[in-house]
């Protein structure tokens, strides 16, 4: 039974770690329609300055912050140079110019750190596993949670409590409304983007300890990303949540149970290999099944 | 910061366009084709090799076994059709005769085979498929680095050495993996708790570190190649179960970049390897003085390879002079192996892959430096070749 | 324009000869992408899997001895076609990015069973033999592969230019237009898309069997997201909407990348640089570009 | 009285808490002109769309040409015989007027996919929509872009698409909104020139017209049909003034 817990706690895990992607991503694609390809090269780089800054002995927070600053600064430099030119274009256009900023920040950061993947620490404070009810737990893994859960309360009380989350929401649906406001779109345009691109800088950094920090980490998370915001339905925090953890929970328990359902059912090998191919596939299958259920995502905004 | 104290991008990309296709100066070096993988996250293992590899030539100024040589290297990026496609810019445009430099099976067995039909020579430095140690051999392949089941044979072997009963193996859900797992469960005759494939792209593997903790194994053998290893040992170690299992490791994940990039979490780690920076062979200090004073980094069994494959080519091309079109002379000159390997007793096997000596070895902290560093322990298998030869008609 | 490759000189040369039949290979997939991207406004982010079902076709016949091509190739047609009409099927009620996310969900699920299917070969592919026919010809000649391979692509391109100014392909273009509009009009628009999406899939499948015996060798990358990701940015490089601009997206991305690599070992920056430049100052394309149709 | 053309029966449909058709009942007869008309946000549009086929109700009946058809999408529904206008122009925007009429001609002419006949050189297709252009005024403009015409131009090419449609039953969703005084006057005159030769259903604020064009009026308030009658009528309806008509006129 605390194995199911703990595999429940893990999927949750798995989940807000997605999400702390998840929220960048949606904000930038669901709000300013901009399908941003490049997302993960940012997160990446949130990584990589994370986990240099963290070499020389700086202090954990302080990597942390050096990374979402890399991150946001990057966004901004991204957004006046090549998204802001594409608004008015077909959705492609920006597809195939942030498929260029893959290309370039993957070169890019080769050239700058190699290509031997970069060592993080976990802070001491919170290296020792935790004997969580029946079973052991990494503590800085709860942090990710916590994190993750608090970035996302954050989050929420930006865009339902703020003006500039006003804005944000009024300038998703009534661009002119809010034009006509004297605001100012094009400025409103840079926060946003910088917005999103600090919170995968943040990912990346609170990620770094946890995993391999290397040229084309970012690729690799960018497509369970999308599947989430698509599986929660686009455009809101709410639905990146939603959908991060499902995809968080359907993907570790499947790679938890779909091997031991197997077992008693196929050959050994077969049942090894087969429930490995198997939980591959399953947040794929489930993007589907939602998809072919509902065909904006399990949460969508607005009318269509 | 490093980032102020490197160039910046633009120099370093001048530099790195002028720099790449001006190896020598003699007026018609031999051409040397390298098809090696330098992008993507396993780029670093191209690199190594083909540093290693350079150095070789650097020894003797551009050449190799007194003849000019000019290496052309290019990128196949992980797949194999790309691969494929330069194997045929090389042979067919610039009449190369001479290959190596694949790190991945799946690009070598789209490549390889095509090349050596055509009467081309192929030295791995890397890639050792059983599909070309067995029926597949050819007389002009030649496997410097090992057949891909016997790092695994051999980690198997130190797994049964250090009593281990129980163990769970863990490999992605690919051929690869499962011939890792089929090597490993030759040698070791414990008992196989939980055998669990996970996928190719994974990132988090906490599903699989509950399934390991709850199979109450006492080791852990897991092929996870570049940064899936990185990733998984990170995580394996911060839940804690390094305190209750031995993890025994082909070299592929544990090796130093590994170390290096997981930090702690390698300390008392257990691996077995065919090539070692503690070996003391004269000419294994003379390679990883010379790479550490040229790279400023630390050699990697990727890198003994590549100077090993060079050192082999040398050896060849000294017999036959430079002139490889006597390639019945070359051929036998190569199958002789007559060269000083940084990994000491060295010979080819029927199907001309390696017989060689394995190691085991583990990671300590260095009581001078107090950085990890991997140890040799020991010999785990002497002179060792492969199951597949027997199949090999040559 | 497409008998460019073929200039007399080339003829001897069985690099370059190879090279141009890789382009117009890509080509065939470029096209048949833009067909469904440019006309009826559908974004496939899993055009791969057809391609690759294509291939696995021909290289899975060839294994159990059928090498004759003409019917390897319609095999590998038929089959690719199916998969489209189940995938098309199923995903054509999404549309926008659902619809891009839905395909790529399809692909990945058959790149993640070639990778397992161990007889076929798993990650490390399957290589073809040495022998491959059609109608008596070699198509292991690389002069005759080239021609072939050429001749099927002007054909695709030049019935696709026929389909799209069609009674069937006005209303993919009024789909790609305003959906709403065409079905207020009474046209059962899925059954349109379903069939533009089965055409597409089908010339990927054609082209995944020529790739095949050009390759001589497959491997579950022709599946993988990346392959999808790469066919678009074809299609998009070329021009949206412009069958000929496939060709031409096709055929520059390739030689950048070809040309780059060999020139340095950090060949992605300069062609990231390429391709941003293009996109931000070729509205239309590079067929916009050329032909001087650009008025986006 | 005939069979109506249209029936409509106990229809409702709420979005959330909000009830935008309230056991509507309607019936329009064939070859009459009948106006929908009510304060913003009285469901007129939803209605539109529920008769259409765009959005489906939550409980009532909808009969069209002796069928039930309240299950059918809005492409079964045109085939049928029913045509519509949008309120918010809806042209295929990169294709010419006279193409987006030659794709109305084909809705009704032809079924069957056709895969290889260049439609732009398929008179059976050009001519009908030519002269569909002309009846609306639009002759000149055939090879514009249709998202190039102006406002006036694309509500006409709306009619038109509609017309070339040949339809038993024409949903107009306020043909007149956003025109000036002249375009609406040719608006109306277009208008009630093919009144008469088939049933129309005309949503509209604009009261002139409505005056002009309709045969009966239905007035909805809140979903709820509150009056029906002739113009006069139902002006002079006592529960209309209060609720619509009071500041009008």
């Amino acid at each position: 039974m605390s194995l199911a817990l703990e595999q429940l706690l893990n999927g949750l895990q798995f989940g807000v770690m997605i999400f702390l992607l998840a929220a960048g991503l949606t904000l930038v694609f669901g709000i300013m329609g901009v399908i941003n390809l490049a997302h993960g090269s940012i997160y990446m780089l949130g990584a990589f300055v994370a986990a240099s800054v963290a070499g020389t002995g700086a202090p954990f927070v302080v990597a942390v912050l050096a990374g979402a600053a890399a991150a946001g600064l990057a966004g901004i430099a991204i957004e006046l140079v090549v998204i802001r030119r594409l608004y008015a274009r077909h959705h492609l256009d920006q597809v195939l110019a942030t498929f260029a900023l893959i290309l370039i920040a993957n070169d890019g950061v080769s050239m700058i750190w190699g290509k031997t993947p970069l060592n993080m620490a976990v802070p001491a404070a919170l290296s020792p596993a935790v004997t969580l009810g029946g079973f052991i737990y990494p503590a800085y893994r709860l942090v990710l949670i916590a994190a993750g859960i608090l970035i996302a309360a954050a989050l929420y009380v930006l865009i339902s409590r703020t003006r500039l989350g006003m804005l944000i929401r009024a300038g998703a649906t009534h661009r002119e409304t809010v034009a006509a406001l004297g605001v100012d779109i094009s400025r409103l345009n840079t926060v946003v983007f910088a917005l999103g691109a600090v919170l995968a800088g943040t990912a990346g950094a609170l990620l770094a300890p946890i995993l391999a920090v290397q040229v084309g980490m970012g690729e690799q998370i960018l497509i369970l990303t999308f599947v989430a915001i698509i599986v929660g339905g686009l455009g809101s925090i709410r639905g990146a949540f939603a959908g991060a953890l499902l995809v968080g929970v359907v993907d570790t328990l499947g790679r938890a149970y779909i091997p031991v359902i197997l077992k008693p059912i196929a050959k050994p090998e077969i049942a090894d290999s087969l429930g490995g191919g198997l939980s591959a596939v399953a947040i794929y299958v489930l993007m589907a099944i939602v998809l072919v259920w509902k065909p904006r995502g399990l949460f969508p905004v607005g009318p269509r | 910061m490093r980032i102020v104290a490197r160039a910046s991008l633009a120099a370093l990309l001048t530099l790195s366009m002028a720099g790449s296709s001006a190896f020598a100066a003699d007026p018609a070096p031999l051409k040397i084709g390298m098809i090696t993988t330098l992008s993507t996250a396993g780029g670093y293992l191209g690199e190594d090799m083909r540093d290693g590899f350079q150095l070789a030539i650097d020894e003797e100024h551009g050449k190799l076994g007194g003849v000019p040589v000019q290496v052309v290297v290019e990128d196949d990026g992980l797949k194999p059709a790309n691969g494929k496609l330069i194997a045929d810019k090389f042979r067919i445009q610039d009449k190369i005769d001479v290959f190596t430099g694949i790190i991945y099976s799946n690009v070598a067995l789209a490549v390889v085979p095509g090349l050596v039909e055509s009467g081309a020579f192929y030295l791995s430095p890397n890639a050792g498929p059983s599909q070309l140690a067995g029926k597949g051999c050819n007389k002009n392949f030649f496997v410097v680095s090992w057949q891909n089941d016997t790092p695994h044979e051999a980690t198997g072997q130190y797994a049964q050495y250090l009593g281990l009963k129980k163990m769970v193996v863990v490999a992605p859900n690919y051929t690869t993996g499962k011939d890792a797992v089929a090597g490993f469960k030759r040698t070791f005759h414990g008992e196989i708790a939980e055998e669990i494939y996970t996928a190719l792209d994974q990132t988090d593997y906490s599903a699989e570190l509950a399934r390991i903790r709850a199979a109450n194994a006492d080791g852990i053998f897991y092929f996870l190649p570049g940064g899936l290893g990185i990733n998984f040992l990170k995580q394996f170690t911060q839940a804690g179960l390094k305190k209750t299992m031995k993890v025994v490791l082909p070299e592929f994940s544990l090796e130093s970049h590994v170390v290096a990039a997981v930090g702690n979490a390698a300390e008392g780690l257990y691996g077995t390897a065919h090539w070692l920076k503690d070996l003391p062979y004269a000419a294994n200090k003379k390679f990883v003085s010379e790479f550490i004073k040229k790279y400023h980094r630390e050699p990697t069994p990727y890198a003994s390879q590549g100077y090993d494959t060079a050192k082999l080519l040398a050896s060849g091309l000294r017999a036959v002079n430079g002139d490889v079109s006597k390639a019945d002379a070359f051929r036998a000159a190569l199958r002789k192996a007559d060269f000083q390997s940084t990994r000491g007793a060295f010979k080819f096997g029927p199907n001309q892959f390696p017989i060689q000596d394995w190691y085991s070895a583990r990671v300590v902290r260095d009581a001078k430096t107090g950085k990890l560093v991997i140890r040799g322990v020991g010999k785990i298998m002497a002179q060792a070749g492969d199951v597949y030869s027997n199949a090999c008609k040559l | 324009m497409l008998a460019l490759p073929a200039a007399a000189g080339v003829l001897h040369q069985p690099f370059w000869i190879n090279a141009c039949t890789r382009i117009v290979i890509f080509a065939l997939v470029a096209a048949s992408l833009d067909l469904i991207v440019g006309y009826g406004g559908l974004v496939s982010f899993g055009h791969a899997a057809y391609f690759a079902v294509g291939g696995y076709t021909v290289a899975v016949l060839a294994q159990h001895g059928i090498d004759a091509a003409p019917v390897a190739w319609v095999v590998a047609v038929a089959l690719s076609a199916l998969l489209a009409v189940v995938v098309g099927a199923l995903s054509l009620r999404t549309s926008g990015i659902f619809f891009i996310m839905i395909t790529l969900a399809f692909a990945q699920m058959v790149f993640f069973a070639l990778i397992a299917i161990k007889a076929w070969g798993g990650n490390d592919g399957l290589p073809l033999g040495a022998r491959a026919t059609l109608l008596g010809l070699d198509l292991r000649d690389p002069t005759v592969l080239y021609f072939v391979c050429l001749t099927l692509l002007v054909a695709f391109v030049a019935c696709a230019a026929q389909l799209v100014e069609s009674r069937f392909g006005i209303v993919l273009r009024g789909i790609r237009g305003s959906e709403r509009r065409v079905l207020a009009l009474g046209f059962p628009t899925f059954r349109y898309k379903l069939v533009a999406f089965v055409i597409a899939g089908a010339g990927a499948g054609l082209a995944g069997a020529l790739w095949a015996d050009y390759a001589r060798f497959v491997s579950p990358d022709m599946a993988s997201w990346s392959r999808s990701g790469e066919f678009l940015v074809m299609v998009i490089l070329g021009g949206i909407g412009t069958l000929a601009g496939a060709v031409y997206g096709a055929a520059l991305l390739l030689g950048l990348e070809s040309v780059l690599s060999g020139l340095t070992e950090h060949w992605m920056l300069p062609l990231g640089l390429i391709l941003l430049a293009i996109v931000l100052f070729a509205k239309r394309g590079v067929y916009g570009w050329i032909a001087g149709r650009d008025d986006g | 009285m005939a069979e109506p053309a249209l029936a409509v029966r106990r229809l409702r449909k709420s979005f959330g808490a909000l009830v935008v058709t309230a056991d509507l009942d309607l019936d329009v007869a064939t070859g009459e002109c009948h106006a929908v008309i009510g304060p913003n946000g009285a469901g007129k549009t939803t209605l539109l769309d529920q008769l259409a086929g765009e959005l489906v109700p939550d409980g009532g009946r909808i009969v069209f040409a002796a069928r039930d058809v309240t299950r059918l999408g809005p492409d079964a529904r045109a085939r049928l015989g029913m045509a519509r206008s949008f309120q918010i122009p809806t042209l295929i925007a990169d294709l010419t007027a006279e193409d987006n009429v030659a794709l109305a001609v084909q809705a009704r002419t032809a079924t069957a996919m056709r895969f290889w006949r260049s439609a732009y050189r398929d008179s059976t297709l050009r001519l009908p929509a030519r002269a569909a252009l002309a009846r609306v005024g639009l002759a000149a403009r055939g090879s514009v872009a249709a998202g190039d015409l102006a406002h006036g131009e694309q509500r006409l090419l709306e009619v038109a698409l509609a017309l070339a449609r040949e339809p038993t039953l024409l949903l107009l969703d306020e043909p007149m909104a956003g025109l000036g005084h002249d375009e609406s006057r040719a608006m109306i005159a277009l208008l009630s020139s093919i009144k008469g030769t088939l049933t129309i259903l005309l949503v509209e604020h604009d009261m002139e017209a409505v005056a002009h064009l309709a045969d009966r009026v239905t007035v909805l308030v809140a979903g709820r049909a509150v009056a029906s009658g002739s113009y006069d009528a139902v002006r002079a309806d006592p529960v209309v003034r209060s609720a619509y008509l009071g500041g009008d006129a």
